[in-house]
């Protein structure tokens, strides 16, 4: 369970997240839509601890993340995250991508990184990239080798920021279809999208920020259905 | 044609003991690399580290070296820090002065090629649970080592030739200390040198060509 | 701080070194960098397969130790050609040679960073060779360019310590002549180290300064 | 040839080694003075023409003649039979006998003293070749050959080196001098005397034949004598001639 | 009149253009669509002998491009061509980039020169960046200013590759409203584009290029209402 409790973040005097609360279950997938900076990748970054807050406290699984005793780096084994730029390691293979975490942070042997990376790359489509490297493969194939290597390491929970914003349109359905699998497996998600129809159709809630504000939260139906929130309305009728 | 007899074949009796220094001087020069880039990845490291001396000693160190003549700094490895009661053979003092002289150059095209590699990729290693020291090692390092790698060719050259230098230093084993001593033996200025001349160069060619080698099997992505 | 032997004359003595120091650079990079220029622009026009043997004499100058240049037009132009040039002749037109060599490179990377594309939309206005060359190519090659040909330069500065040895005495040798009757050779050391590093140091930041600004647009 | 050339342009261009104390030197003014100064400054006379003095390292000294920068050689240069196949060499005009050095505190009573040590003399130079081969024939120490006279004492009196060879002159005078702290003369070392030439072009024998003559006027004239007195010290110069053989 | 007769083109052994016939009368518009790849920048740098052809002939008002005998500079001031590419020169103000040539080609005084502009760039809508560099500017705004740098030489064509292709969806409009307006004021053009209801709206007559080949040409509500070639078809589903 991820419990963000009237988080502040502030870099320098620009205030980013004013007082954000929240609460994602286990197993559920949660969509975050909004405009352009309203701080909706800040929050996921504030989230396994990449970005320190202001105020506030986020707890994961009962650890408080920017306690000073929690141990980051064991943490973010936990929560696995996926950036809008594809971040492959360009001078590793596709393999040695996903299998590079698992033997230096979890220890594992070669042979053993191998099995759970080939069974991951297997999984979002890339069984037969192996040797490949990234830099060969479409954006889509590398977004997805980067799902991939954030679930070689068994997270608990996956954050997605915009991973399809920087890819061509015909790439976007493959990866979007790639979330979709993972959500229907049970997956706790949070995902940060442009994508309407995709939050709609896959999620169990939505939040809506605004100004690092979040105005309003609630199920697809009736966030899209029936908004409350007039900026929320400004911003769909601007999207749709 | 010339009113001046050349005499190759005198010269070229010496060859044996030229190639002898030709070792020499590869030698020097591949020690210099070896450690230069181990000393530029910690200079490197030491300016981003944040502290104020590293960043301060580091700093020093990077400006002395491009801003100074290699002859000053290898002059310097030997008789400066014999005033301190350091005393070098020539031989180290060679290789102090060049190793000095290339760990600059290499920390600052280190720096550059830093520059290149987006910050994200770090924060990509860092949220797979890598501690930053790992992120540096398995993800910045070998992307600096690459972008750097055509500069650090040239600065391997520039170590070849900077071990002429040595001579000040009382040098004598290295392939110009070797054709010095020739000459004063003999004088066969012109014709001794000219075979220096093509040992150089076939010494850079050679580098040249087992870097690029080097760089079509390593980076192969 | 120390206590020196140093008499005024002894200073006079290195700034005269000092001053020869630069004044076979600046002769020795204005000329060079004007056949650089040509060199490169040939280069560059007449394409690998015919530039092939400039390329090569340029690629020596660069694989061969600067002292055994200087030694070599030493004995050839004096042995050989029984020229009877002065020293100073002979190490400004090594460093000449030195200096082109890089700077043909520099021209060289310069003009390939101006985009192809830039070049046929000036072409396509009508404008003639020569005028994309003056107007378009080289205002923006020299942007890429300039940082590099500071570096070259104060290279060139650094390197001209070496015509010691065809009897110049520029400034390293004048130190030593100085630590030889004075024996106070870490003083002296210092002293000409610091020249070097007070003229090289804020050139070489101005060109990373240029280097960081023209990069950014 | 030559010898015109040089009366009608009116200098003589001398080739000097300036750290060789007292053959050639410094003054306080860094104006060159010495042995070999003044040997070049009477040649000159000599001629009717001004000297001039063009300071070359050891090992330049030959290439800066070849390439035409002096004219002749005043540079205490040995008459090996390897460099007379490249230049010209008058009679001798000086000989030298040559003196270890120590530093203090190295153990050393004679020369023999020298084996396995780190030694070193001023590359090119009659000593140098003479020690390098002592060392090559002990087959222990380590021979390192500095460009000139200076690095070598300046490295001896650091404690790079242990000990050097170098003529009797500049030995006395370095020592003497005071500029190089805890050096001392140990011993004479087991060598020929170092005759050594005026030299200039192979071919210049008109040059060649004058510069024999001129080195003979100095001995009959008193001047050898002189210059000794003011620049080496009290007591008789060295003989200049060998017995048993002609020139 | 822009006469194209059976143009051939190849790079090494790769045949580009395959024996291209088309005219293109004063004041018409023609747009160009089809693949990538299929050869429609390669014809555009044809006609302003760019670059060489090697069989057929491209006349323009009478004068034969690839002859030998041919001014091109002086052909090239007849026709302006813009880019996908902006092509700015970085170095210059967005007034000395379309000054630039009328200065050094047609020999205009710099008074003269500059009223040109002035005029031009007030007539695509860049009248206040005079003094602007313009790497200051946005890409739309780089753009138009090409299109004025190339209407400053009084050209008798204009040539449009793609120009709208590399730029942010939000820009693309103001770039289109110039070509527009050029349309309406009566200027000879030949627009590539891949921007469907431009070419429908402005064009007198669309050509489809697929692999070297024109497989159809005729005006806009024809060829997009009833395209015949098959592959033409096949294009306009997937771009619809
Ligand atoms: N490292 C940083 N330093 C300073 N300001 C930052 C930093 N990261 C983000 N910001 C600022 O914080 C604000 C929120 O940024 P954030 O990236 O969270 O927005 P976002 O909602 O993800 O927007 P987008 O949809 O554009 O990705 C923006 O104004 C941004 O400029
Ligand atoms: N200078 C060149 N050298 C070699 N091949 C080239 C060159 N320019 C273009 N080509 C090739 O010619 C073919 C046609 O290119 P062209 O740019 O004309 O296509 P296009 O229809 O404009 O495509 P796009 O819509 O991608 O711009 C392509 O296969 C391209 O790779
Ligand atoms: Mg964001
Ligand atoms: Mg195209």
């Amino acid at each position: 369970m991820i419990e963000i409790e009237n988080v502040h973040k502030s870099f320098g005097s620009l205030e980013v997240l004013k007082g954000i609360d929240l609460t994602v279950d286990k197993g559920e997938v949660l969509t975050v839509i909004g405009g352009s900076g309203s701080g909706k990748s800040t929050l996921l970054t504030c989230i396994n601890g990449l970005e320190p807050i202001n105020g506030g406290r986020i707890v994961v699984d009962g650890i408080e993340v920017h306690a000073k005793s929690t141990d980051l780096n064991k943490l973010r084994q936990k929560i696995g995250i996926v950036f809008q730029q594809f971040n492959a390691f360009p001078h590793l293979t596709v393999l040695e991508n996903v299998t590079l975490a698992p033997r230096k942070v979890l220890g594992m042997s070669k042979a053993q990184a191998e099995e759970v990376a080939v069974k991951q790359l297997t999984h979002v489509g890339l069984g037969d990239k192996l040797g490949v490297y990234p830099t060969r493969m479409s954006g889509g194939q590398q977004q997805r080798m980067a799902i991939a290597r954030a679930l070689a390491m068994s997270p608990s929970y996956m954050l997605f920021d915009e991973v399809t914003s920087a890819l061509d349109p015909m790439l976007v359905g493959e990866v979007l279809d790639t979330l979709r699998m993972l959500a229907s497996e049970g997956m706790t998600m949070i995902c940060v999208t442009h994508e309407m129809k995709f939050a709609r159709e896959v999620s169990d809630r939505v939040a809506f920020f605004h100004k690092g504000v979040m105005a309003e939260i609630a199920p697809p139906a009736e966030l899209f259905g029936a908004p409350k929130d007039p900026e929320l309305q400004k911003f769909l009728a601007a999207t749709h | 044609m010339f009113g001046y007899t050349f005499q190759w074949k005198q010269a070229l009796a010496r060859l044996p003991q030229m190639l002898d220094g030709a070792l020499v001087t590869m030698q020097i020069a591949i020690l210099s690399m070896v450690i230069g880039i181990v000393l530029a990845v910690l200079l490197t490291v030491f300016r981003r580290s944040g502290s104020r001396i590293l960043g301060a000693i580091a700093t020093t160190w990077v400006e002395v070296a491009r801003n100074t003549p290699a002859l000053f700094q290898i002059y310097m490895a030997h008789f400066g820090l014999a005033s301190f009661g350091i005393h070098l053979s020539p031989y180290v003092s060679l290789l102090v002065g060049i190793t000095f002289n290339n760990a600059g150059y290499l920390a600052e095209n280190f720096r550059g090629a830093l520059k290149a590699i987006p910050e994200t990729q770090t924060r990509a290693g860092r949220s797979l649970g890598m501690s930053p020291l790992q992120a540096f090692r398995y993800i910045v390092m070998p992307q600096m080592l690459r972008i750097a790698f055509l500069p650090m060719t040239n600065q391997m050259v520039w170590a070849v030739l900077m071990t002429s230098l040595g001579v000040t230093v009382g040098m004598n084993t290295d392939l110009f200390g070797v054709t010095q001593a020739l000459n004063a033996l003999t004088f066969r200025t012109f014709e001794l040198f000219a075979i220096a001349a093509v040992i150089f160069y076939l010494i850079v060619k050679v580098i040249q060509t087992a870097a690029r080698l080097i760089a079509w099997r390593l980076f192969r992505y | 701080m120390f206590d020196t032997a140093l008499t005024t004359a002894d200073l006079l003595f290195l700034a005269r070194g000092a001053g020869i120091t630069i004044i076979v650079t600046l002769i020795s990079v204005a000329l060079g960098t004007a056949l650089g220029i040509a060199f490169g622009v040939i280069r560059y026009q007449v394409g690998p397969w015919w530039a092939a043997p400039l390329t090569f004499v340029l690629d020596v100058f660069r694989s061969v130790p600067l002292l055994i240049q200087l030694v070599l037009a030493n004995a050839f132009m004096g042995v050989v050609l029984k020229l009877k040039l002065s020293g100073f002749t002979i190490a400004c037109g090594v460093l000449t040679m030195y200096t082109a060599a890089y700077c043909a490179e520099i021209v060289r990377g310069g003009i390939e960073a101006v985009p192809m594309t830039t070049r046929r939309a000036a072409r396509s206005l009508g404008l003639t060779w020569r005028q994309d060359m003056t107007n378009i190519v080289m205002p923006l090659a020299t942007r890429v360019a300039l940082p590099s040909w500071i570096g070259l330069a104060l290279g060139v500065m650094k390197d001209s310590a070496l015509v010691y040895i065809v009897q110049v005495t520029e400034l390293l040798k004048s130190t030593q002549i100085l630590i030889t009757r004075l024996q106070e050779p870490l003083f002296l050391l210092m002293i000409c180290g610091a020249f070097y590093f007070l003229i090289s140091f804020p050139l070489a930041r101005l060109g990373g300064y240029l280097e960081r600004r023209w990069s950014n647009d | 040839d030559k010898l015109d050339d040089i009366i009608a342009s009116g200098t003589l261009r001398c080739a000097v080694v300036l750290d060789f104390p007292p053959m050639g030197m410094r003054d306080d003014q860094n104006n060159p003075i010495g042995f070999d100064v003044d040997y070049c400054n009477d040649l000159a006379a000599a001629l009717g023409v001004t000297a001039e003095i063009v300071e070359t390292p050891f090992p330049e000294r030959i290439p800066a003649l070849m390439a035409g920068r002096v004219d002749v050689g005043v540079a205490s240069t040995s008459d090996t039979l390897e460099r007379a196949k490249t230049v010209g060499m008058s009679v001798p005009y000086y000989a030298f006998e040559n003196a270890v050095v120590a530093r203090e505190g190295v153990e050393m009573t004679n020369w023999e003293g020298m084996k396995g040590k780190t030694v070193g003399a001023t590359a090119g130079t009659y000593e140098a070749i003479w020690l390098e081969g002592k060392v090559k024939e002990w087959g222990e120490g380590e021979f390192r050959p500095y460009q000139t006279q200076a690095d070598v004492f300046l490295a001896l009196s650091q404690g790079q080196l242990d000990a050097t060879v170098s003529t009797v002159e500049v030995a006395n005078a370095n020592v003497k001098s005071g500029n190089f702290p805890g050096i001392r003369v140990v011993d004479k070392a087991p060598m020929v005397p170092d005759y050594v030439a005026l030299f200039t072009l192979r071919e210049e024998y008109g040059l060649i034949n004058y510069l024999n003559l001129f080195v003979n006027q100095q001995v009959r004239t008193g001047r050898y004598a002189e210059l000794y007195t003011k620049w080496v010290g009290e007591g008789e110069p060295a003989d200049l001639t060998v017995n048993g053989v002609y020139r």
